[in-house]
């Protein structure tokens, strides 16, 4: 459903991707990989065009996306969560869902149901929620767009590990029973791997490895190499 | 053929209150174009800017005009904080200095100055005379309202300087105060039985419109700029029955008044204010001290303009001893003649009026 | 008397209706790692935010050294020598990493009102920051890049580094690994490791194996009351707090 | 490294820019250009004290214009007494006027310095927009204050009939005037040179991005950014007191928030946060205003045509095109 | 003093706050739900009553002039956000302060050359004309009152559309984070220019509604702004509520300031010194107003954001 072909991303003059490849086909989870500083954020905000690469095309849905605004991409079904959660910190809760929610989204029960302590706290400014409290309601407001492929960049950070296990729980769930597609960056390899059915190592803003994710698993030098685990 | 005369007209062309610039420098132009660039047959080159109604804009263009451009005379300043600024120190200059509307206090007394000349009146006059038409109309309670500002006390102390009767209220405003509804209340609350404003520009218009909503129907009097040709048409029939004093209205009746009227409509399209007529003069009468001296002799030059040898669209015109006019002042009263807005004159009330500072004028 | 470097007093935190702090009291020696775990909302940041001073507590006093600071602000506090990291970076944006820790060390040294003398070529800061950078593993090639431009793990050494700067007797982390991966996750590890001694910490984490490869001693807060206290083999032993945060 | 360089070979033309022009005003016999310029250095003053609060300690203030009326007024008032043979005040020590330079920019220096205190430490609680629109009510209430007043000439203002006089020096003289301006100029320059690259700038700088940061670290942001925003407001008094030395009179639309807008737009046209933006602003802002409207009555039109287009177009003022760096450091 | 004129003084500065609303409305809707300091406000208020004055005049009817006037400042707005505005969100304050003073240039000039210099005529319509009996005597006029019921219609529809509408969550998360409600899929650029262009016809609206009773001239914004700005900045930028309830407090301490002060004033001085006096410190009143509320809550009487 995504394809990516020779992105390249400059922040100003200093150029961060060189040229990534990607691909996410429906209902599969692909892991996105790296060490600190090696591009994925960077990747997924080109993906989005957030931040628009200079070079390479991008299709999603069908569509050639390349020169589309990131509202419409969002509206074809691409759901973000982001790094550093980003919510809208003059909102409430309830409104920071209410504000993206879209006829095909995840209706207020639903994702309350995900996140009960979404629901205690729905009238509360977000901006005084506390550092989970927040990923939570990043999570959630993605769902209320209604995505067919999610993207979550660093989605558990910050998470208590009860929590945590719960997200990713609910990532299996709704990959199984909505076929929904992922893009996942996390530093949890241990969590996320086994979900992934993919994963893409970026090194430097360059693709170091593609393949399986059970082959990246089970093979422990690669992961030292790319990962310094 | 010898150079042409030059003359710098600084004035307000821009922002609030440029209306009153623009009638200055269109009556004085008229009478320029009128000669075919001529005043008092010698050539003259006018040079026009805008001051923006700020005094160090004005100060600057004063200096740009004397020390590069070299003129001869100066003019077109209408505000008295600008003329202040301006007209001290381009006289010591040497430039002569021909005022179309300022008149403050100090350049009629203490700061008088041999090469300063006022076509239009002293500030106070036109509140003086109004202090008079009160007596004439038998008031006997005025309250008086003006903005707080120099200009505005000066104008309740002309105005007191004549009036008789009693004072039912005072208050000074905020300059470039729009909303009078506590003033009105006030006046309302008092036992006046007439009003004296003076309130310029858009403050008069605002504060007309307000007091004819009120429905108050006290008579309302003022000086004749707050009622002048330029804010008139805004104020519409709110202003209608206002009586203002002034030293000129386009009734006037005189040959270079009736000239002056035509060819003004004429030559812009609309009637000309109080603010035009004194360009206009101020015109005339540099043209008359041209046709007898150049600038460059002063002393020659400055005869001329005492004599003010020329046909004033106000009648008889002379200047006292602090080269501000002696003049008559008239009541006069707003009217609509044919859709249009404007003023007739309703009586005299000063013949050869002059001002109250000439005795502190040294010369 | 007690030989705590920190102590809190039955410290009480209410927004509205919830109570975010719920009589808290906690001692921190002046030599231990001491870490504060517990679910999402349970109050530590919050925790942590009063003992830096940045918000006032309800109720309850903050010593430090025996000595009550509970009415002193956030600049007071870091200069009787605590300091904090935030759990969302907050640094000085455009300034390089230098800069950042620089200003840490020109506070220790008490000299900000200094209008005249050049900072920038004044080796009594740089070598200071420079050696604080160095110790939290921070490249010397990325520190003078500023710092919007550096990646997030290079972000979070930074703000330790700056807390490092100060010579603090007690540093307050909230979630100093959040957002680290792998190795950038095990060095920080290491570097905490090595301030053990050096000055007391007061660390919030959900990264389980840092916490338990540091502390000394853990807190348990839950819903803003503090529900076990105790090493870390009891903490990982307690029934309830498996239940409340661990999960299995 | 190239770029700095640019920006420092930018400063030393505009620097030297000045009295090149001025110098060749005054071959020419051209004194009225010699006052422009003297014009241009003194509004480049007032430039350089805002852009010390607003370019380092990122205080936007649109109220600067009452510490350069009060710098005038100061000056003004003590040539003024100076004139009139009468003291200042009389209580509770007695202060008698001087027609003294040098006197005039310490009377500017002290009061504005006193009035910053006074206004920043309210309007220093606040941030932002807030502090946007708290200092400019500031400066209306000291506007309207010297408009209702009439002790020194209300809304006409104060006429000063004699430039005062500098110990040693024909100030009367344009082109010595015009020297004693640069100079000021440059001194002021250079101290905001100093004070940035200072400690105290560190912090201060600190403080105008992230104060939470600065606070955590042990330093109070408020005190920093008082001592700047005071210090800020005596330089511009002082391109205040030239002013009026300039101009020969103080009127209170020196205080109006039309005055603070033109401050400040010197400052962001020329490139904010920049030593030497205030003077190429200020030279453009009074060329086009000059220029323009010797040509057409319409000069305010095309005057705003062109800010828009340098905010528009050159990020960072002139001198972020010039430079090709969008901001200073 | 009488009863009646306390009670009528104190109707004038409600009536007066209200008016400032119409003013403030639309400035603190760009100015704290988009992060737009607009100094242009005051020039779209001018057109707003110039359009009005002009058709009025030409046409013989207000409502129609009403209705143009509102419409022009509605595009005047659309088309300033388009060409200017929109290129100035990522930038901090002072760009969008330099480009709106450029604006105000502009618009003053361009409102010469199309109008002329004159102030125009504009009066309030004959339905609205005429006063209502006041209990204690005297007149209040009717005009005044239907600006007091506009004004209000006006808060209360603005409220609820910050507040309850899904528009209005939008808006201010686009405050928040631009790029993050992009991102979800959020048409925030033509919301903005919307939002925009309902904040200029709002000032449309204040334009004529005041212009009827006051002057329609140029440079007539130019005070409305500062006093517009005082308004917002009391009652918290970007709050409705909150720039309701300063610019009543405004009025009213305006109004009552030059009321009675200087009438206070000469329990203590000669009548007219008081008069001066009082009439200096009236036009402060507000200004030290402010100062205070702000030096005990800097974020304004309602903050909207921490
Ligand atoms: N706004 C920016 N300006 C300049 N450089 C940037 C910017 N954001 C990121 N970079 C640089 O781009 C590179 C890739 O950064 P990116 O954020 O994509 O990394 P990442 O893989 O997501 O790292 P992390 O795991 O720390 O989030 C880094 O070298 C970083 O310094
Ligand atoms: N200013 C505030 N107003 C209202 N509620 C608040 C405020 N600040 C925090 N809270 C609430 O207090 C609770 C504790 O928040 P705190 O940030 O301390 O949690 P935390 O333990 O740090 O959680 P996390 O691990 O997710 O960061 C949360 O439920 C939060 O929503
Ligand atoms: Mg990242
Ligand atoms: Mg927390």
């Amino acid at each position: 459903m995504l394809q990516a072909r020779g992105l390249e991303t400059f922040y100003g003059h200093s150029q961060a991707l060189f040229g990534v490849d990607l691909e996410i086909a429906a209902g599969e989870v692909l892991a996105l990989l790296g060490r600190n500083g090696m591009g994925k954020t960077t990747t997924i905000r080109s993906l989005m065009r957030l931040t628009p690469p200079r070079r390479g095309e991008i299709r999603f849905m069908d569509k050639d996306i390349s020169r589309t605004a990131p509202f419409r991409i969002a509206r074809l079904g691409m759901g973000l969560v982001p790094e550093g959660r980003r919510i809208f910190a003059r909102l409430s809760v309830e409104e920071n869902l209410l504000a993206v929610q879209t006829r095909n989204g995840w209706p207020l029960a639903r994702i309350y149901q995900l996140f009960p302590r979404l629901e205690e706290r729905a009238q509360q400014s977000a901006r005084t929620l506390s550092g989970g409290e927040q990923q939570m309601l990043a999570i959630a407001r993605a769902l209320a767009t209604g995505p067919k492929l999610l993207i979550l960049d660093e989605a558990t950070e910050g998470l208590a590990p009860l929590i945590r296990e719960e997200i990713w729980q609910a990532l299996r769930l709704l990959k199984q029973e909505e076929g929904l597609s992922f893009l996942i960056v996390d530093k949890n390899v241990n969590d996320l791997l086994p979900l992934a059915e993919r994963c893409l190592v970026l090194e430097k803003g360059q693709v170091a490895w593609n393949g399986e994710s059970s082959a990246f698993m089970a093979d422990q030098a690669l992961q030292q190499r790319y990962l310094g685990v | 053929q010898d150079d042409p005369v030059k003359i710098g007209m600084i004035t307000t062309l821009s922002g609030g209150g440029s209306s009153l610039g623009i009638d200055i420098r269109d009556g004085f132009m008229l009478a320029v174009n009128a000669n075919d660039g001529k005043l008092g047959g010698k050539d003259v080159d006018v040079l026009i800017e805008d001051d923006s109604r700020r005094p160090d804009k004005a100060n600057q263009i004063a200096d740009k005009f004397i020390q590069r451009d070299e003129v001869d005379i100066l003019t077109g300043i209408v505000w008295s904080n600008l003329a202040l600024a301006v007209v001290p120190k381009a006289v010591r200059d040497g430039v002569f200095y021909v005022s179309p509307n300022a008149g403050p206090s100090e350049l009629a007394g203490r700061m008088c100055h041999e090469n300063y000349f006022n076509v239009a009146y002293q500030n106070d006059n036109q509140h003086e005379a109004m202090g008079e038409g009160f007596n004439a109309e038998g008031f006997e309670s005025a309250f008086l309202l003006a903005p707080n500002y120099p200009a505005g006390r000066d104008a309740i102390a002309g105005f007191k300087r004549f009036y008789e009767g009693e004072i039912a209220g005072e208050i000074f405003t905020q300059l470039g105060q729009q909303d009078y509804a506590a003033e009105i209340a006030a006046i309302r609350a008092s036992d006046a039985d007439s009003v004296f404003i003076f309130l310029p520009g858009g403050m008069g218009i605002a504060f007309v419109k307000q007091y004819d909503q009120a429905q108050l129907g006290l008579p309302l009097r003022g000086p004749g700029f707050s009622f002048s040709q330029d804010v008139l048409p805004a104020m519409g029939e709110a202003a209608l029955g206002a009586r203002n004093a002034a030293q000129w209205s386009p009734d006037l009746d005189n040959p270079a008044n009736q000239e002056f009227v035509a060819a003004f409509e004429q030559a812009y399209g609309r009637l000309p204010s109080v603010y035009a007529s004194q360009a206009y003069d101020a015109a005339h009468l540099i043209g008359s001290a041209l046709e007898q001296a150049s600038p460059d002799d002063a002393d020659a030059f400055r005869a001329a303009l005492e004599e003010a040898d020329f046909d004033s669209v106000r009648g008889d015109f002379e200047f006292g001893s602090n080269h501000h006019p002696i003049q008559d002042f008239y009541l006069r009263e707003v009217v609509e003649v044919d859709g249009v807005y404007t003023n007739r004159i309703d009586r005299k009330v000063f013949d050869d009026h002059q001002d109250a500072y000439v005795d502190e004028c040294s010369m | 008397m007690s030989d705590a470097l920190l102590s809190l007093r039955g410290l009480n935190k209410t927004f509205g209706a919830l109570k975010a702090t719920d009589d808290v009291s906690l001692d921190v020696a002046s030599d231990e790692i001491h870490v504060i775990i517990g679910p999402n909302g349970a109050g530590k940041s919050t925790l942590i935010a009063q003992v830096a001073g940045a918000l006032k507590p309800d109720s309850g006093s903050v010593l430090l050294s025996d000595e009550d600071v509970t009415r002193l602000g956030v600049p007071a506090r870091a200069r009787r020598g605590l300091a904090r990291t935030f759990q969302v970076s907050s640094l000085i944006a455009n300034f390089s990493a230098l800069a950042n820790v620089s200003l840490a060390v020109q506070s220790h040294q008490g000299s900000s009102f200094r209008l005249w003398r050049s900072a920038s070529r004044d080796s009594r800061l740089r070598e200071p920051a420079q050696e604080a950078l160095s110790r939290v593993g921070m490249a010397a090639t990325r520190c003078d890049i500023p710092v919007d431009e550096l990646s997030h793990g290079e972000r979070r050494q930074v703000e330790l580094a700056v807390a490092l700067a100060l010579q603090p007797r007690l540093m307050l982390l909230d979630e100093p690994m959040a957002g680290l991966g792998g190795q950038d996750c095990i060095n920080m590890t290491a570097v905490l490791k090595r301030l053990r001694g050096e000055c007391a910490i007061l660390l919030v984490e959900h990264d389980m194996d840092a916490v338990f490869a540091l502390a000394d001693r853990i807190s348990v807060l839950v819903y803003g009351r503090v529900i076990a206290s105790g090493t870390p083999q009891e903490i990982r032993a307690s029934r309830e707090v498996q239940e409340a945060y661990l999960g299995n | 490294m190239a770029k700095h360089r640019a920006e420092l070979l930018v400063n030393l033309v505009i620097a030297l820019a000045l009295p090149a022009a001025a110098l060749t005003a005054w071959a020419l016999g051209e004194s009225f250009y010699v006052s422009l310029v003297s014009r241009v250095a003194i509004l480049a003053l007032a430039g350089v004290g805002l852009n010390l609060a607003l370019g380092y300690g990122g205080m936007v203030s649109f109220g600067h214009a009452a510490f350069f009326g009060l710098g005038a007024y100061a000056a003004g008032i003590f040539a003024f007494h100076a004139f009139d043979g009468t003291p200042v005040i009389s209580w509770p020590i007695q202060i008698m006027g001087a027609a003294s330079m040098p006197v005039g920019w310490l009377a500017a220096i002290v009061v504005a310095g006193l009035a910053a205190l006074a206004i920043g430490a309210i309007s220093l609680r606040t941030s932002g927009v807030y502090f946007i629109m708290i200092t400019l009510a500031f400066a209306q209430m000291l506007y309207y204050l010297a408009v209702s007043i009439p002790t020194y000439g209300g809304a006409d203002g104060l006429i000063l009939y004699l430039r005062s006089g500098f110990p040693g020096l024909d100030s009367s003289d344009d082109l010595t005037f015009f020297a004693l301006c640069y100079a000021l100029l440059m001194l002021a320059i250079f101290i905001t040179w100093r004070i940035a690259g200072s400690r105290f700038g560190m912090a201060l700088r600190g403080a105008s991005r992230n104060e939470e940061r600065l606070a955590a670290v042990g330093i109070s942001p408020y005190p920093i950014k008082l001592v700047a925003f005071c210090i800020s407001a005596m330089i511009t008094a002082v391109a205040g007191a030239l002013f009026a030395e300039l101009v020969g009179f103080v009127s209170p639309t020196l205080m109006a928030w039309k005055m603070s807008g033109e401050i400040l737009i010197f400052v962001i046209l020329g490139g904010v946060g920049r030593l030497y933006a205030p003077i190429i602003g200020a030279a453009i802002f009074i060329l086009l205003e000059t220029l323009i409207g010797g040509i057409t009555d319409r000069w305010q039109f095309v005057l705003g045509l062109v800010l828009l287009g340098v905010v528009l177009f050159a990020r960072g003022g002139v001198m972020g095109a010039l430079t090709g760096r969008a901001r200073h450091v | 003093m009488s009863a009646a004129l306390i009670i009528e003084q104190v109707l004038n500065g409600f009536q007066l706050g209200v008016m400032l609303f119409l003013m403030a409305a639309g400035l603190t809707l760009a100015f704290g739900v988009m992060g737009l300091i607009n100094l242009a406000h005051g020039s779209l208020y001018m057109t707003g009553a110039f359009v009005c004055a002009w058709v009025a005049n030409a046409t013989g009817s207000f409502w129609t002039g009403l209705a143009l006037g509102l419409l022009a400042s509605a595009a005047a707005g659309a088309i300033i956000e388009i060409l200017v505005m929109r290129r100035l969100y990522d930038r901090d304050h002072l760009d969008q302060v330099l480009a709106t003073f450029s604006l105000i240039l502009i618009f003053a000039e361009g409102a010469h050359w199309l109008f002329g210099s004159r102030p125009l005529y504009l009066n309030i319509p004959d339905l609205l004309d005429g006063a209502i009996a006041l209990p204690g005597g005297g007149g209040y006029p009717v005009y005044r009152l239907a600006v007091i019921g506009v004004g209000l219609v006006v808060a209360i529809g603005l409220f609820l559309l910050i507040t309850r509408t899904r528009l209005g969550m939008r808006i201010r998360a686009g405050e928040s984070d631009r790029e993050m409600i992009g991102a979800l899929g959020v048409n925030i650029r033509t919301l903005y220019t919307l939002v925009f262009a309902l904040g200029a016809m709002l000032a449309g609206l204040a334009g004529v509604l005041v212009g009827a009773s006051q002057s329609v001239q140029v440079g007539m914004g130019e005070p409305v702004l500062i006093l517009a700005f005082v308004v917002i900045v009391i009652g918290g930028i970007g709050s409705i509520k909150g720039a309701l309830v300063a610019s009543v407090l405004v009025g009213l301490v305006d109004t009552l300031g030059r009321a009675f002060a200087p009438s206070l004033l000469a329990l203590a001085l000669p009548v007219q010194a008081a008069a001066s006096v009082g009439a200096s410190v009236a036009s402060i009143l507000i200004y030290l107003l402010m100062a205070v509320v702000l030096a005990f809550r800097p974020q304004g009487l309602f903050p909207t954001h921490g």
